[in-house]
């Protein structure tokens, strides 16, 4: 059996000797699911340098070969050391996708660029009007030797204007149902044709763009799976991307900060705002609810471990993640009160290092509350977890 | 689930499905017994009443997860008899270490001959361990104590009363047979179609009725609050099980304006969110139960946490259960007000959702 | 201009000097809509000899002629006195919508009596099978010369034990649109082939019953508005019973209990439960909430009082109160704990005079809690009334 | 709505609209300066800065329903220039019997010609009255007053700051401008598209400065406190009106699985609370008003109650209002998302929901 103490230690040494205090600084500012972008990239290569940027994949493809539980220990230490985040189109996304519906081809030319960060990868799925209804999409892929010609838009693609390499969803064939005629299709993001528009957030800052295509020729080589095959392909990710998270970890992270923050605020009477009994007690609700959340999540692991598959339970850790999640958001609003309010978007850069006006328990908390509002959107609205449990468990 | 735990859970839905419809229960539930002596017979010979003793106690060694298992198919089946009272509340007291009590009263037990029962609660007040007004004081052949205690659960059956009270500034644990000179024993029904009573008493009991006092009195009440909290909360888990299943069964049948009831979006979601909120609990439970049985370190937090969020999950899980069916489900005739019933009695039980959150936040600010 | 003061003052002295010692029981000892039945009618009489039995009612049919405010003030007063409730099916329902509808006959017989109390009615709208959808009722009533021959069943006729009256709603035309083949009809309850079995609520009582209808004989002289007509009588019907309500009132009661049962609960370390700072900040939220709840019924009442029509607004109101009620009832339920434990339905009778297990200011408590469930499906569905504001307030 | 009333929501309303789009608003919002003269003049020229000063002030003389119905069109168009903080907020303590200060400033004020604002709220700290750190001391030839203030609404544009500061003990409100020797004023963006500022000082000043102190300053503040929220309060319920009115507009239009999705039974019943939320929370906010100008008892309790339930349901309903449109509700080009950014400003200003609600018991309980 695994020593997972000896293993949490190890783990723990590395970062400490790794992380640099820009890097750590990164993390610390990390405002949304994406650190700066130069700190994840620079924290990926010295992961890859040990062999540990792909904490989830098997050893034949460069994977640490850990089991569940190394890998939950290893999230979470990361998170304690404030490390960045690792961008997930690449390695939690293509990667495990291209092992299962790759050519060998794919395998041995993408899949170590992903590991190595050589490439970054950015995810053209939604489209302006389509949503939820991800079935109804119009981007086409349309056939002309051994190229597709692609033309459409797709939109909410995160971070396409720092990645050189795109993986998109076309529509294939449109004479069938819509779920039919749909091809997952890989490209250069630099390809005559592409033009990509920067989406300026309610935050301020640019996460996500628009990209365009026009007449963009790609090889169908860079098909993944067959043609009009791609929805099962999709799924599949979107299954990777709702179940792949240890929402766990990312909230008792964010619970400490609310104990932090209320810690350091002082309320009525001028005693920490952590002693009024009221505040007190709906964190305290919270924390119960993070401990459920937790609980369920090792249930799903233990389900996963002897080789049952959760189905629709990921749909409803994802839902009740994020929900609790943003309910973590609320609680620090709440208890920094006032110092939310100054908009100071050099204060969250980690190389900044002048005056604030804001205090740095408070520094990152309202531009959190904003972004984690996308949380019940993306990856399957909050709407959409509960039609698939409705639909897939309570068979309605 | 282990071999045993499956067997264990087979019987029980085996005997209940068979013996436990719902208008028998109702029927008994409706008549001036309290309780069905067949069924209880039945509970001790497939060994349910000795499910949590040592072999010693000629039990079966079982913990709190399988005392879960059994009583959350207790709930689904809305079970009349005692088995919490007697088995694991009281039981958990006879049998903790150190605590003063004749063996025979726990072969009664187990045997179902004799039904034991927690005495702790006092009328005008919430059960704070801390704010006792019955009270113990040596006398020349024993103890005199004095107090009332009100709403005992299954306490109209009840043999022997477990009772609190302070002596010289600290708990103690007293074992009260129900024909003790000077107490009074007022016996009702309850809402949830069980028995109760009220006890008013000023009684001399010789000194062996003393079973425990100080911080063994303690540290033995708060292992047997731990194990009610889960039975109670096991229990509450299957009854809000069993009232979603009897909605989304009844909503799939149900036609209003043309379309099933559970064609409405709107309704699939609340019960969507229904489901959620049972299996946050079923974790929580879950977690507890078995590590209170492992002796962990966060077992009470655990337990209070499952308290705190069964509590909650369940009146807000039965109350969507009526307000989904409509009209139908506000009759005694229809199961699903009887889960909304149980589930509001079982809040209350032994410790509130109050008194568990106020010590999950002492415990959490402890460590 | 009315002066309010000295009206409150004069109803405060009547009630003062009219209300029995046992009537006030009756009225503290209510658990539903409905007090003891009896309790009920000689509250009736002693308030129809004043003159004050219908308050709503135009003074040409023995209404005392107040205005809105005075209703109000009436009903308040009434309330902290603990009268008994007055049933509202005949002065509530039936006898507005007779002054509407129905013929010269029929108002001038049957209007007194029911003021009088001489006739106590009862409502056979909903059918098993129909609920919240109203138009698909199938109870039949076949024209026979100058009779109509009823066939079917109605449910949750609240009090048919007691009535000698019912009205209903039954299906006169099969070949129409549902809407429109539906009549309003009014029937002795004695007549040959009606049979009334009681409902036992989940409180164990029995307020409701099922009626059922064989070849039932009824006059057609019995019927209110025109054949086929029924559906526009009965939606009148439906906005008395919808908007005739003042949630405030019973709400404000509600407000007190919950004060006075926490201040005799003793809590943790033996202070009172209202001194609990997280149970005192939920009472100020659910109080705060009644006062909006009762500025927005002022509001309607001033609008009414324009001449306006606050249409969907008392779909606004109806919703808001009763979930804002059963609200109360669980504050309740929370600040008496384990009190509301024990059935001893004995100690709600008016005339009991023995010990209970259960101490007053928990009596009625659980029933209370069971019972008003029921206030968010009867009168239209709490999803009913959401359904009214998004198709007729917010035009979806 | 009487025909002054009407008038003056005529007015706004088409000023607004003509004048004040979003993208204009977004443009100035993302510009260098903070507000635009232009409009801020002609809210001047429009008598808006003068409302509610008596006519010795030349103003005229409309109460908090006038400044209320001015503010809720102000939230809908999500106006940047701080009328509240200036006219409402300054003004009311500027303006309070028996208050020291000078008429020119109040000519200033109601021309539009310098900004005022409340410098209370201090770093690390909720905006408690009681508990501020800020003091001040008699000096030879005035005052000398040290601290620091935090997070000043409208801080960037001030020329003139109410800054509380305890004088022997008591509270002092002194009038500073913004070139104060000793002053240093940090000014910056906030996530609402206005400005603010941060204050540390360390300053002598003249006795003039000094307004008020004692239970003259305490009164004079809790009147303009009251004022404050009831702008706020009908600032935050005209951008909910308006996220909610902009939600309809867009689920209509918007077709997902074949349908708009306004036809989806589980997003109208959300759209149908929120309605009900934000209409309870006008008749709130409508009731405060009308009792603050008629001097009622009840008034400040009504203004803690409009607090207490715009702030909840503001957050609530313009969550709701982004996660019904969806990701275009995350973008800074789309309106929804910045009246949510609004409301999360006004959560905090001048008071919070948790200081309104034990300043409620505090009344309630004293009644």
């Amino acid at each position: 059996m695994t020593d997972y103490a000896a293993f949490r230690l190890e783990v723990r040494q590395f970062l400490e000797a790794s992380l640099t205090p820009e890097l750590r600084r990164a993390g610390k500012l990390t405002t949304s699911v994406f650190s700066d972008f130069e700190s994840s990239m620079a924290w990926q290569r010295i992961l890859h340098a040990k062999g540990w940027a792909a904490p989830d994949w098997p050893e034949e493809y460069g994977g640490p070969g850990w089991d569940i539980h190394q890998r939950y220990i290893f999230q979470e230490e990361c998170k304690l050391a404030n490390a960045p985040s690792i961008i997930a189109m690449g390695i939690q996304m293509l990667g495990p996708l291209l092992m299962k519906y790759g050519t060998e081809a794919q395998k041995t030319e993408i899949i170590p660029r992903i590991l190595s960060g050589d490439d970054v990868w950015c995810q053209g799925y939604s489209e302006p009007g389509a949503g939820s209804d991800l079935a109804s999409l119009k981007t086409t892929a349309e056939r002309d030797g051994d190229h597709y010609r692609v033309n459409g838009t797709k939109i909410w693609t995160s971070l396409a204007q720092h990645s050189n390499k795109i993986f998109c969803l076309v529509r294939t064939n449109k004479d069938v149902k819509p779920q039919a005629g749909i091809s997952f299709l890989l490209m250069d993001i630099d390809l005559p044709g592409i033009t990509i528009d920067p989406i300026v957030s309610l935050d301020g800052q640019v996460e996500q763009c628009q990209v365009f295509f026009e007449d963009v020729e790609v090889p169908v080589t860079n098909l993944v799976g067959d043609e009009n095959d791609g929805w099962s392909v999709a799924k599949s990710l979107l299954e990777f991307e709702r179940g792949g998270h240890n929402f766990t970890i990312d909230i008792k992270k964010q619970l400490g900060k609310v104990r932090d923050q209320a810690l350091r605020i002082r309320g009525r009477g001028g005693r920490p705002k952590l002693e009024d009994p009221v505040f007190r007690t709906q964190l305290a609700e919270a924390e119960i609810e993070a401990m459920a959340l937790e609980q369920t999540e090792l249930r799903i692991k233990g389900s996963f471990a002897a080789g049952g598959n959760p189905g629709a339970l990921s749909s409803l850790v994802k839902a009740v993640g994020t929900e609790l999640s943003q309910q973590f958001n609320e609680l620090s609003v709440d208890a920094v009160g006032r110092a939310i309010t100054p908009y100071f978007p050099e204060g969250l850069d980690p190389h900044f290092e002048g005056e604030t006006p804001v205090p740095d328990y408070a520094t990152t908390t309202m531009a959190e509350y904003i972004n984690n509002r996308s949380a019940t959107i993306y990856g399957g609205t909050a709407e959409v977890q509960r039609n698939i449990i409705a639909k897939q468990i309570l068979k309605l | 689930m282990n071999e045993e735990q499956q067997m264990l859970l087979d019987s029980a839905q085996r005997y209940l499905r068979d013996t436990y419809d719902f208008n028998s229960r109702r029927d008994m539930a409706n008549s001036e017994q309290y309780i069905s002596t067949t069924h209880w017979q039945a509970f001790a010979e497939m060994g349910w009443l000795a499910m949590p003793f040592g072999e010693q106690h000629g039990g079966l060694g079982f913990g709190m997860e399988e005392v879960a298992l059994l009583s959350e198919e207790f709930g689904k089946h809305l079970v009349l008899e005692p088995m919490l009272e007697s088995t694991v509340v009281a039981g958990s007291v006879l049998t903790y270490p150190g605590v003063a009590v004749e063996s025979s009263h726990i072969d009664a037990l187990v045997s179902g001959e004799k039904i034991y029962a927690l005495a702790h609660q006092e009328p005008d007040t919430t059960a704070d361990i801390d704010n006792l007004s019955a009270h113990a004081q040596h006398v020349a052949n024993g103890l005199k104590i004095t107090g009332n205690k009100a709403y005992i659960s299954a306490g109209a059956v009840t043999d022997y009363f477990i009772v609190t009270a302070k002596l010289e500034g600290q708990l103690a644990l007293f074992l009260v047979p129900k024909d003790a000179e000077g107490l009074t024993v007022t016996r009702y029904k309850t809402y949830d179609g069980r028995s109760a009573a009220n006890l008013a008493f000023d009684m001399e009991l010789p000194f062996s009725s003393l079973m425990a006092r100080g911080d063994l009195a303690r540290s033995a009440f708060m292992t047997m609050r731990d194990r009610a909290i889960l039975g109670a909360s096991a229990e509450a888990l299957g009854a809000m099980q069993a009232a979603l299943d009897t909605t989304v069964d009844y909503t799939r049948q149900r036609v209003q304006f043309g379309k099933p009831l559970s064609s409405f979006q709107a309704l699939q979601h609340r019960m969507a969110n229904m489901l959620i909120q049972i299996e946050l609990c079923r974790s929580l439970v879950g977690a507890a139960c078995r590590a209170l049985d492992a002796g962990s370190e966060d077992a009470r937090r655990l337990t209070l946490a499952a308290k705190v969020k069964v509590t909650s999950t369940a009146r807000k899980v039965t109350q969507e259960a009526i307000q989904l069916h409509g009209g139908i489900a506000t009759t005694d005739e229809y199961v699903v007000g009887h889960y909304f019933k149980r589930v509001t009695a079982l809040e209350s039980w032994v410790c509130s959702r109050e008194d568990a959150l106020v010590d999950f936040i002492r415990l959490t600010d402890a460590a």
